[in-house]
Protein backbone atom coordinates (compact mmCIF):
# COMPACT_ATOMS: atom_id res chain seq x y z
CA UNK A 1 0.00 0.00 0.00
CA UNK A 2 2.76 2.28 0.49
CA UNK A 3 4.58 1.70 -2.23
CA UNK A 4 1.33 2.32 -4.01
CA UNK A 5 0.98 5.97 -2.38
CA UNK A 6 4.67 6.20 -3.12
CA UNK A 7 4.26 5.41 -6.57
CA UNK A 8 1.22 7.92 -6.58
CA UNK A 9 3.13 10.89 -5.26
CA UNK A 10 6.46 10.51 -7.44
CA UNK A 11 3.53 10.30 -10.33
CA UNK A 12 1.82 13.56 -9.20
CA UNK A 13 4.78 15.85 -8.45
CA UNK A 14 6.52 14.68 -11.98
CA UNK A 15 2.98 15.78 -14.12
CA UNK A 16 3.44 18.93 -12.36
CA UNK A 17 7.31 19.72 -12.52
CA UNK A 18 7.28 18.49 -16.16
CA UNK A 19 3.47 19.71 -17.52
CA UNK A 20 5.18 23.49 -16.04
CA UNK A 21 8.23 22.65 -17.64
CA UNK A 22 7.41 21.69 -21.54
CA UNK A 23 4.00 23.17 -21.37
CA UNK A 24 4.58 27.08 -22.35
CA UNK A 25 0.93 28.53 -23.62
CA UNK A 26 -1.45 25.66 -23.50
CA UNK A 27 -2.25 24.79 -27.24
CA UNK A 28 -5.31 22.73 -29.02
CA UNK A 29 -3.52 19.79 -28.93
CA UNK A 30 -0.14 17.97 -27.17
CA UNK A 31 2.24 18.53 -30.10
CA UNK A 32 5.07 16.33 -30.90
CA UNK A 33 7.63 18.68 -29.48
CA UNK A 34 5.78 19.04 -26.29
CA UNK A 35 5.59 15.01 -25.59
CA UNK A 36 9.22 14.74 -26.77
CA UNK A 37 9.80 17.16 -23.77
CA UNK A 38 7.57 15.52 -21.65
CA UNK A 39 9.30 11.88 -22.16
CA UNK A 40 12.51 13.40 -21.38
CA UNK A 41 11.54 15.41 -18.35
CA UNK A 42 10.24 11.83 -17.28
CA UNK A 43 13.32 10.12 -17.97
CA UNK A 44 15.38 12.97 -16.13
CA UNK A 45 12.89 13.36 -13.11
CA UNK A 46 13.05 9.88 -12.45
CA UNK A 47 16.46 9.40 -12.71
CA UNK A 48 17.29 12.36 -10.04
CA UNK A 49 14.55 10.96 -8.06
CA UNK A 50 16.53 7.29 -8.58
CA UNK A 51 19.80 9.30 -7.24
CA UNK A 52 18.47 10.72 -4.76
CA UNK A 53 17.32 8.03 -3.17
CA UNK A 54 20.91 6.44 -3.46
CA UNK A 55 23.01 9.36 -2.14
CA UNK A 56 20.20 9.75 1.08
CA UNK A 57 20.56 5.43 1.85
CA UNK A 58 24.19 6.03 1.58
CA UNK A 59 24.40 8.91 3.48
CA UNK A 60 22.15 7.24 6.22
CA UNK A 61 24.29 4.31 6.44
CA UNK A 62 27.68 6.26 7.08
CA UNK A 63 25.80 8.13 9.80
CA UNK A 64 24.68 4.42 11.28
CA UNK A 65 28.15 3.58 10.53
CA UNK A 66 29.65 6.42 12.88
CA UNK A 67 27.02 5.86 15.90
CA UNK B 1 -20.32 -2.59 2.73
CA UNK B 2 -22.39 0.70 2.93
CA UNK B 3 -20.59 2.49 4.58
CA UNK B 4 -17.36 1.35 3.04
CA UNK B 5 -18.56 2.66 -0.38
CA UNK B 6 -19.94 6.15 0.97
CA UNK B 7 -16.72 6.50 2.41
CA UNK B 8 -15.07 5.66 -0.99
CA UNK B 9 -17.36 7.55 -2.83
CA UNK B 10 -17.00 10.78 -0.90
CA UNK B 11 -12.93 10.23 -0.85
CA UNK B 12 -12.92 10.13 -4.74
CA UNK B 13 -15.33 13.42 -4.71
CA UNK B 14 -12.19 15.10 -2.37
CA UNK B 15 -9.54 13.78 -5.03
CA UNK B 16 -11.27 15.32 -7.21
CA UNK B 17 -12.41 18.77 -5.80
CA UNK B 18 -7.84 18.87 -4.82
CA UNK B 19 -7.07 18.11 -8.64
CA UNK B 20 -9.62 20.63 -9.36
CA UNK B 21 -8.10 23.62 -6.97
CA UNK B 22 -4.64 22.30 -8.56
CA UNK B 23 -5.61 22.67 -12.19
CA UNK B 24 -7.21 25.99 -10.89
CA UNK B 25 -4.28 27.31 -9.27
CA UNK B 26 -1.35 25.83 -12.32
CA UNK B 27 -3.49 27.10 -14.91
CA UNK B 28 -4.53 30.40 -13.22
CA UNK B 29 -0.90 31.24 -13.34
CA UNK B 30 -0.73 29.93 -17.16
CA UNK B 31 -3.37 32.12 -17.87
CA UNK B 32 -3.99 34.71 -16.11
CA UNK B 33 -1.08 36.95 -15.56
CA UNK B 34 -3.10 40.71 -15.55
CA UNK B 35 -6.65 40.04 -13.43
CA UNK B 36 -8.32 42.39 -15.75
CA UNK B 37 -12.53 43.80 -15.11
CA UNK B 38 -13.99 40.28 -17.36
CA UNK B 39 -12.86 37.14 -18.32
CA UNK B 40 -11.91 37.66 -21.65
CA UNK B 41 -12.24 34.83 -24.28
CA UNK B 42 -8.67 34.57 -25.13
CA UNK B 43 -8.08 33.82 -21.04
CA UNK B 44 -11.20 31.54 -20.70
CA UNK B 45 -9.59 29.58 -24.27
CA UNK B 46 -6.46 29.28 -22.10
CA UNK B 47 -7.89 28.04 -18.79
CA UNK B 48 -9.65 25.50 -21.22
CA UNK B 49 -6.90 24.10 -22.77
CA UNK B 50 -5.01 24.54 -19.93
CA UNK B 51 -7.18 21.64 -18.38
CA UNK B 52 -7.05 19.62 -21.67
CA UNK B 53 -3.04 19.79 -22.27
CA UNK B 54 -2.61 19.18 -17.77
CA UNK B 55 -5.02 15.89 -18.51
CA UNK B 56 -3.19 15.02 -21.50
CA UNK B 57 0.32 15.16 -19.89
CA UNK B 58 -1.25 12.82 -16.98
CA UNK B 59 -2.20 10.34 -19.55
CA UNK B 60 0.66 10.52 -21.43
CA UNK B 61 2.92 9.73 -18.29
CA UNK B 62 0.80 6.86 -17.10
CA UNK B 63 0.67 5.06 -20.42
CA UNK B 64 4.69 5.90 -20.67
CA UNK B 65 5.68 4.57 -17.49
CA UNK B 66 3.07 1.62 -17.86
CA UNK B 67 5.19 0.35 -21.05
CA UNK B 68 8.50 1.16 -19.20
CA UNK B 69 7.28 -0.46 -16.31
CA UNK B 70 6.44 -3.61 -18.49
CA UNK B 71 10.11 -3.32 -20.13
CA UNK B 72 12.13 -2.96 -16.90
CA UNK B 73 9.84 -2.59 -13.61
CA UNK B 74 10.51 0.58 -11.84
CA UNK B 75 8.04 0.21 -9.55
CA UNK B 76 7.23 -2.87 -7.74
CA UNK B 77 3.54 -2.82 -8.09
CA UNK B 78 1.25 -1.71 -10.66
CA UNK B 79 0.24 2.15 -11.53
CA UNK B 80 -2.98 1.80 -13.13
CA UNK B 81 -5.01 2.70 -10.56
CA UNK C 1 -19.37 18.92 5.03
CA UNK C 2 -17.66 18.10 1.47
CA UNK C 3 -19.10 21.06 0.15
CA UNK C 4 -17.58 23.36 3.54
CA UNK C 5 -14.14 21.90 2.99
CA UNK C 6 -14.18 22.94 -0.97
CA UNK C 7 -15.21 26.13 -0.10
CA UNK C 8 -12.96 26.35 2.53
CA UNK C 9 -10.55 25.15 0.12
CA UNK C 10 -10.97 27.80 -2.48
CA UNK C 11 -11.44 30.68 0.11
CA UNK C 12 -7.88 30.01 0.94
CA UNK C 13 -6.17 29.86 -2.20
CA UNK C 14 -7.73 32.37 -3.51
CA UNK C 15 -6.94 34.83 -0.39
CA UNK C 16 -2.91 33.66 -1.06
CA UNK C 17 -2.65 34.22 -4.91
CA UNK C 18 -4.70 37.44 -4.22
CA UNK C 19 -2.85 38.70 -1.74
CA UNK C 20 0.36 37.61 -3.46
CA UNK C 21 -0.90 39.81 -6.55
CA UNK C 22 -2.70 42.78 -5.06
CA UNK C 23 -0.33 44.02 -1.83
CA UNK C 24 3.44 44.81 -2.96
CA UNK C 25 4.73 46.18 0.31
CA UNK C 26 2.33 45.82 2.76
CA UNK C 27 1.23 49.57 3.95
CA UNK C 28 -0.42 50.87 6.79
CA UNK C 29 -3.95 49.81 5.70
CA UNK C 30 -5.73 48.42 2.74
CA UNK C 31 -6.15 51.57 0.56
CA UNK C 32 -8.37 51.83 -1.48
CA UNK C 33 -6.65 50.79 -5.20
CA UNK C 34 -5.57 47.46 -3.52
CA UNK C 35 -9.15 46.47 -2.17
CA UNK C 36 -10.57 47.16 -6.06
CA UNK C 37 -7.30 45.13 -6.96
CA UNK C 38 -8.63 42.40 -4.84
CA UNK C 39 -12.46 42.22 -5.89
CA UNK C 40 -11.48 41.87 -9.23
CA UNK C 41 -8.66 39.22 -8.80
CA UNK C 42 -11.81 37.64 -6.47
CA UNK C 43 -14.01 37.60 -9.02
CA UNK C 44 -11.52 36.21 -11.49
CA UNK C 45 -10.31 33.44 -9.46
CA UNK C 46 -13.66 32.32 -9.02
CA UNK C 47 -14.65 32.34 -13.40
CA UNK C 48 -10.92 30.57 -13.38
CA UNK C 49 -12.59 27.69 -10.97
CA UNK C 50 -15.40 28.00 -12.96
CA UNK C 51 -14.13 26.99 -16.27
CA UNK C 52 -11.81 24.67 -15.21
CA UNK C 53 -14.35 22.74 -13.29
CA UNK C 54 -16.67 22.89 -16.46
CA UNK C 55 -13.95 22.12 -18.58
CA UNK C 56 -12.73 19.13 -16.58
CA UNK C 57 -16.57 17.69 -15.63
CA UNK C 58 -16.82 18.11 -20.00
CA UNK C 59 -13.64 16.20 -20.47
CA UNK C 60 -14.52 13.30 -18.19
CA UNK C 61 -17.78 12.39 -19.70
CA UNK C 62 -15.97 12.56 -23.51
CA UNK C 63 -13.52 9.87 -22.38
CA UNK C 64 -16.67 7.81 -20.54
CA UNK C 65 -18.72 8.19 -23.99
CA UNK C 66 -15.00 6.85 -25.78
CA UNK C 67 -15.26 3.52 -23.42
CA UNK D 1 -18.63 15.73 24.99
CA UNK D 2 -15.63 16.50 26.76
CA UNK D 3 -13.07 14.53 24.79
CA UNK D 4 -15.36 16.29 21.46
CA UNK D 5 -14.36 19.46 22.89
CA UNK D 6 -11.18 18.57 23.46
CA UNK D 7 -10.97 17.67 19.88
CA UNK D 8 -12.41 20.87 18.54
CA UNK D 9 -9.89 23.01 20.72
CA UNK D 10 -6.88 20.95 19.79
CA UNK D 11 -8.02 21.13 15.59
CA UNK D 12 -8.71 24.88 16.34
CA UNK D 13 -5.27 25.35 18.19
CA UNK D 14 -3.87 23.44 15.17
CA UNK D 15 -5.52 25.72 12.41
CA UNK D 16 -4.23 28.86 13.98
CA UNK D 17 -0.37 27.58 13.92
CA UNK D 18 -0.73 26.05 10.75
CA UNK D 19 -2.06 29.96 9.69
CA UNK D 20 0.85 31.54 11.40
CA UNK D 21 3.64 29.41 9.48
CA UNK D 22 1.97 30.41 6.59
CA UNK D 23 1.82 34.26 7.22
CA UNK D 24 5.73 33.58 8.57
CA UNK D 25 6.17 32.01 4.91
CA UNK D 26 4.59 34.54 3.38
CA UNK D 27 5.74 37.79 4.82
CA UNK D 28 9.23 36.45 4.92
CA UNK D 29 9.40 36.77 0.98
CA UNK D 30 7.36 39.92 1.08
CA UNK D 31 9.57 41.70 3.71
CA UNK D 32 13.20 40.21 4.32
CA UNK D 33 14.86 39.60 0.42
CA UNK D 34 18.64 39.49 2.61
CA UNK D 35 18.50 38.54 6.12
CA UNK D 36 21.12 40.47 8.17
CA UNK D 37 22.56 40.55 11.54
CA UNK D 38 19.69 41.94 13.29
CA UNK D 39 16.21 42.46 12.27
CA UNK D 40 16.16 45.93 11.33
CA UNK D 41 13.35 47.56 12.12
CA UNK D 42 11.73 48.66 8.69
CA UNK D 43 11.46 44.44 8.52
CA UNK D 44 9.99 44.38 11.46
CA UNK D 45 7.07 47.32 10.38
CA UNK D 46 7.04 45.48 7.17
CA UNK D 47 6.11 42.13 8.98
CA UNK D 48 3.38 43.40 11.39
CA UNK D 49 1.57 45.08 8.42
CA UNK D 50 2.23 41.84 6.20
CA UNK D 51 -0.18 39.92 8.99
CA UNK D 52 -2.40 43.08 9.37
CA UNK D 53 -3.12 43.25 5.85
CA UNK D 54 -2.84 39.61 5.40
CA UNK D 55 -5.79 39.19 8.08
CA UNK D 56 -7.52 42.26 5.93
CA UNK D 57 -7.53 41.15 2.91
CA UNK D 58 -9.14 37.56 4.31
CA UNK D 59 -11.69 39.73 5.86
CA UNK D 60 -12.38 41.56 2.77
CA UNK D 61 -12.79 38.58 0.34
CA UNK D 62 -15.09 36.36 3.37
CA UNK D 63 -17.34 39.42 3.49
CA UNK D 64 -17.49 40.03 -0.52
CA UNK D 65 -18.16 36.61 -0.81
CA UNK D 66 -20.97 36.83 1.49
CA UNK D 67 -22.42 39.30 -0.48
CA UNK D 68 -21.92 37.88 -4.06
CA UNK D 69 -23.88 34.42 -2.35
CA UNK D 70 -26.96 36.77 -1.07
CA UNK D 71 -27.43 38.44 -4.44
CA UNK D 72 -26.37 35.04 -6.64
CA UNK D 73 -25.65 31.73 -4.76
CA UNK D 74 -21.82 30.45 -6.11
CA UNK D 75 -22.05 28.01 -2.96
CA UNK D 76 -24.65 25.50 -1.87
CA UNK D 77 -23.55 26.43 1.81
CA UNK D 78 -22.97 28.82 3.95
CA UNK D 79 -18.97 30.16 4.23
CA UNK D 80 -19.36 31.65 7.75
CA UNK D 81 -17.56 29.31 9.47
CA UNK E 1 1.96 16.86 21.61
CA UNK E 2 1.09 19.80 19.42
CA UNK E 3 3.79 21.91 20.70
CA UNK E 4 6.25 19.28 19.34
CA UNK E 5 4.29 19.23 16.21
CA UNK E 6 4.45 22.95 15.88
CA UNK E 7 8.20 23.06 16.34
CA UNK E 8 8.90 20.41 13.62
CA UNK E 9 6.72 22.48 11.03
CA UNK E 10 8.82 25.43 12.23
CA UNK E 11 12.22 23.46 11.85
CA UNK E 12 11.06 22.04 8.42
CA UNK E 13 10.02 25.35 6.90
CA UNK E 14 13.18 27.06 8.19
CA UNK E 15 15.17 24.38 6.79
CA UNK E 16 13.82 24.68 3.63
CA UNK E 17 13.86 28.52 3.35
CA UNK E 18 17.48 28.47 4.27
CA UNK E 19 18.82 26.18 2.32
CA UNK E 20 17.11 27.56 -0.85
CA UNK E 21 18.73 30.77 0.24
CA UNK E 22 22.35 30.24 1.23
CA UNK E 23 23.05 27.08 -0.77
CA UNK E 24 23.79 28.68 -4.51
CA UNK E 25 25.23 25.26 -5.99
CA UNK E 26 25.22 22.29 -3.69
CA UNK E 27 29.21 21.86 -3.23
CA UNK E 28 31.36 19.12 -1.84
CA UNK E 29 30.80 20.24 1.55
CA UNK E 30 29.15 22.78 3.81
CA UNK E 31 31.60 25.75 3.87
CA UNK E 32 32.25 28.47 5.90
CA UNK E 33 30.17 31.40 4.41
CA UNK E 34 27.18 28.94 3.64
CA UNK E 35 27.57 27.91 7.63
CA UNK E 36 27.34 31.77 8.74
CA UNK E 37 24.82 32.54 6.35
CA UNK E 38 22.30 29.64 7.50
CA UNK E 39 22.60 30.73 11.09
CA UNK E 40 22.02 34.29 10.48
CA UNK E 41 18.73 32.90 8.44
CA UNK E 42 17.83 30.49 11.24
CA UNK E 43 17.96 33.52 13.61
CA UNK E 44 15.64 36.10 11.56
CA UNK E 45 13.41 33.14 10.50
CA UNK E 46 12.48 32.84 14.05
CA UNK E 47 12.25 36.44 14.88
CA UNK E 48 10.20 36.87 11.53
CA UNK E 49 7.83 33.63 13.25
CA UNK E 50 8.15 35.60 16.42
CA UNK E 51 7.17 38.59 15.42
CA UNK E 52 4.21 37.35 12.95
CA UNK E 53 2.76 35.51 16.05
CA UNK E 54 2.71 38.38 18.34
CA UNK E 55 1.52 40.64 15.65
CA UNK E 56 -1.15 37.84 14.98
CA UNK E 57 -2.31 37.51 18.09
CA UNK E 58 -2.34 41.41 19.11
CA UNK E 59 -4.94 41.51 16.18
CA UNK E 60 -7.12 38.81 17.46
CA UNK E 61 -7.26 40.65 21.34
CA UNK E 62 -8.49 44.04 19.07
CA UNK E 63 -11.06 41.88 17.00
CA UNK E 64 -12.63 40.18 20.24
CA UNK E 65 -12.48 43.91 22.42
CA UNK E 66 -14.32 44.93 19.43
CA UNK E 67 -17.14 42.72 19.16
CA UNK F 1 2.26 -3.47 20.88
CA UNK F 2 2.85 -5.40 17.39
CA UNK F 3 0.04 -3.31 15.95
CA UNK F 4 1.34 -0.23 17.24
CA UNK F 5 5.20 -0.99 16.34
CA UNK F 6 3.61 -1.98 12.95
CA UNK F 7 2.15 1.52 12.58
CA UNK F 8 5.20 3.61 13.95
CA UNK F 9 7.52 2.02 11.21
CA UNK F 10 5.14 2.42 8.84
CA UNK F 11 4.62 5.90 9.56
CA UNK F 12 8.39 6.09 9.68
CA UNK F 13 8.83 4.76 5.75
CA UNK F 14 6.32 7.00 4.89
CA UNK F 15 8.12 10.45 6.42
CA UNK F 16 11.21 9.49 4.62
CA UNK F 17 9.22 8.96 1.42
CA UNK F 18 7.87 12.30 1.71
CA UNK F 19 11.14 13.97 2.25
CA UNK F 20 12.95 11.85 -1.26
CA UNK F 21 10.18 13.32 -2.73
CA UNK F 22 10.80 17.10 -1.24
CA UNK F 23 14.60 16.71 -1.68
CA UNK F 24 13.86 15.43 -5.54
CA UNK F 25 11.79 18.40 -5.83
CA UNK F 26 14.36 21.08 -4.10
CA UNK F 27 17.46 19.32 -6.44
CA UNK F 28 15.52 19.14 -9.17
CA UNK F 29 15.27 22.72 -9.19
CA UNK F 30 18.93 23.49 -8.08
CA UNK F 31 20.42 21.13 -10.41
CA UNK F 32 18.53 20.27 -13.51
CA UNK F 33 17.31 23.67 -15.19
CA UNK F 34 17.46 21.87 -18.86
CA UNK F 35 16.58 17.93 -18.65
CA UNK F 36 18.87 16.67 -21.48
CA UNK F 37 18.41 12.95 -23.58
CA UNK F 38 21.14 11.54 -20.23
CA UNK F 39 21.69 12.42 -16.75
CA UNK F 40 25.09 13.82 -17.57
CA UNK F 41 27.70 13.43 -14.62
CA UNK F 42 27.86 17.08 -13.73
CA UNK F 43 23.94 17.06 -12.63
CA UNK F 44 24.75 13.78 -11.37
CA UNK F 45 27.11 14.96 -8.80
CA UNK F 46 25.10 18.32 -8.09
CA UNK F 47 22.01 16.03 -7.37
CA UNK F 48 24.23 13.73 -4.56
CA UNK F 49 25.96 16.90 -3.21
CA UNK F 50 22.67 19.01 -2.81
CA UNK F 51 21.16 15.91 -0.54
CA UNK F 52 24.15 15.58 1.33
CA UNK F 53 24.26 19.34 1.77
CA UNK F 54 20.51 19.40 2.52
CA UNK F 55 21.50 16.48 5.24
CA UNK F 56 23.96 18.96 6.26
CA UNK F 57 22.09 21.96 6.65
CA UNK F 58 19.01 20.18 8.54
CA UNK F 59 21.55 18.84 10.86
CA UNK F 60 23.59 22.36 11.42
CA UNK F 61 20.35 23.49 12.73
CA UNK F 62 19.16 21.12 14.76
CA UNK F 63 21.90 21.39 16.64
CA UNK F 64 22.86 24.83 17.00
CA UNK F 65 18.42 24.97 17.94
CA UNK F 66 19.77 22.35 20.59
CA UNK F 67 22.27 25.14 21.92
CA UNK F 68 19.62 28.36 21.44
CA UNK F 69 17.52 26.20 24.02
CA UNK F 70 20.06 25.85 26.76
CA UNK F 71 20.83 29.23 26.77
CA UNK F 72 17.63 30.71 26.65
CA UNK F 73 14.40 28.47 25.74
CA UNK F 74 12.63 29.62 22.44
CA UNK F 75 9.97 26.11 22.72
CA UNK F 76 8.62 24.62 25.83
CA UNK F 77 10.24 21.62 24.79
CA UNK F 78 13.09 19.50 23.02
CA UNK F 79 13.16 19.34 19.60
CA UNK F 80 15.50 16.35 19.87
CA UNK F 81 13.44 13.73 18.36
Amino acid sequence: QIAVANAQELLQRMTDKCFRKCIGKPGGSLDNSEQKCIAMCMDRYMDAWNTVSRAYNSRLQRERANM
Amino acid sequence: PQLQQFVEVETQKQRVQLLVHHMTELCWEKCMDKPGPKLDSRAEVCLVNCVERFIDTSQFIVNRLEQIQKARPFFSESLSN
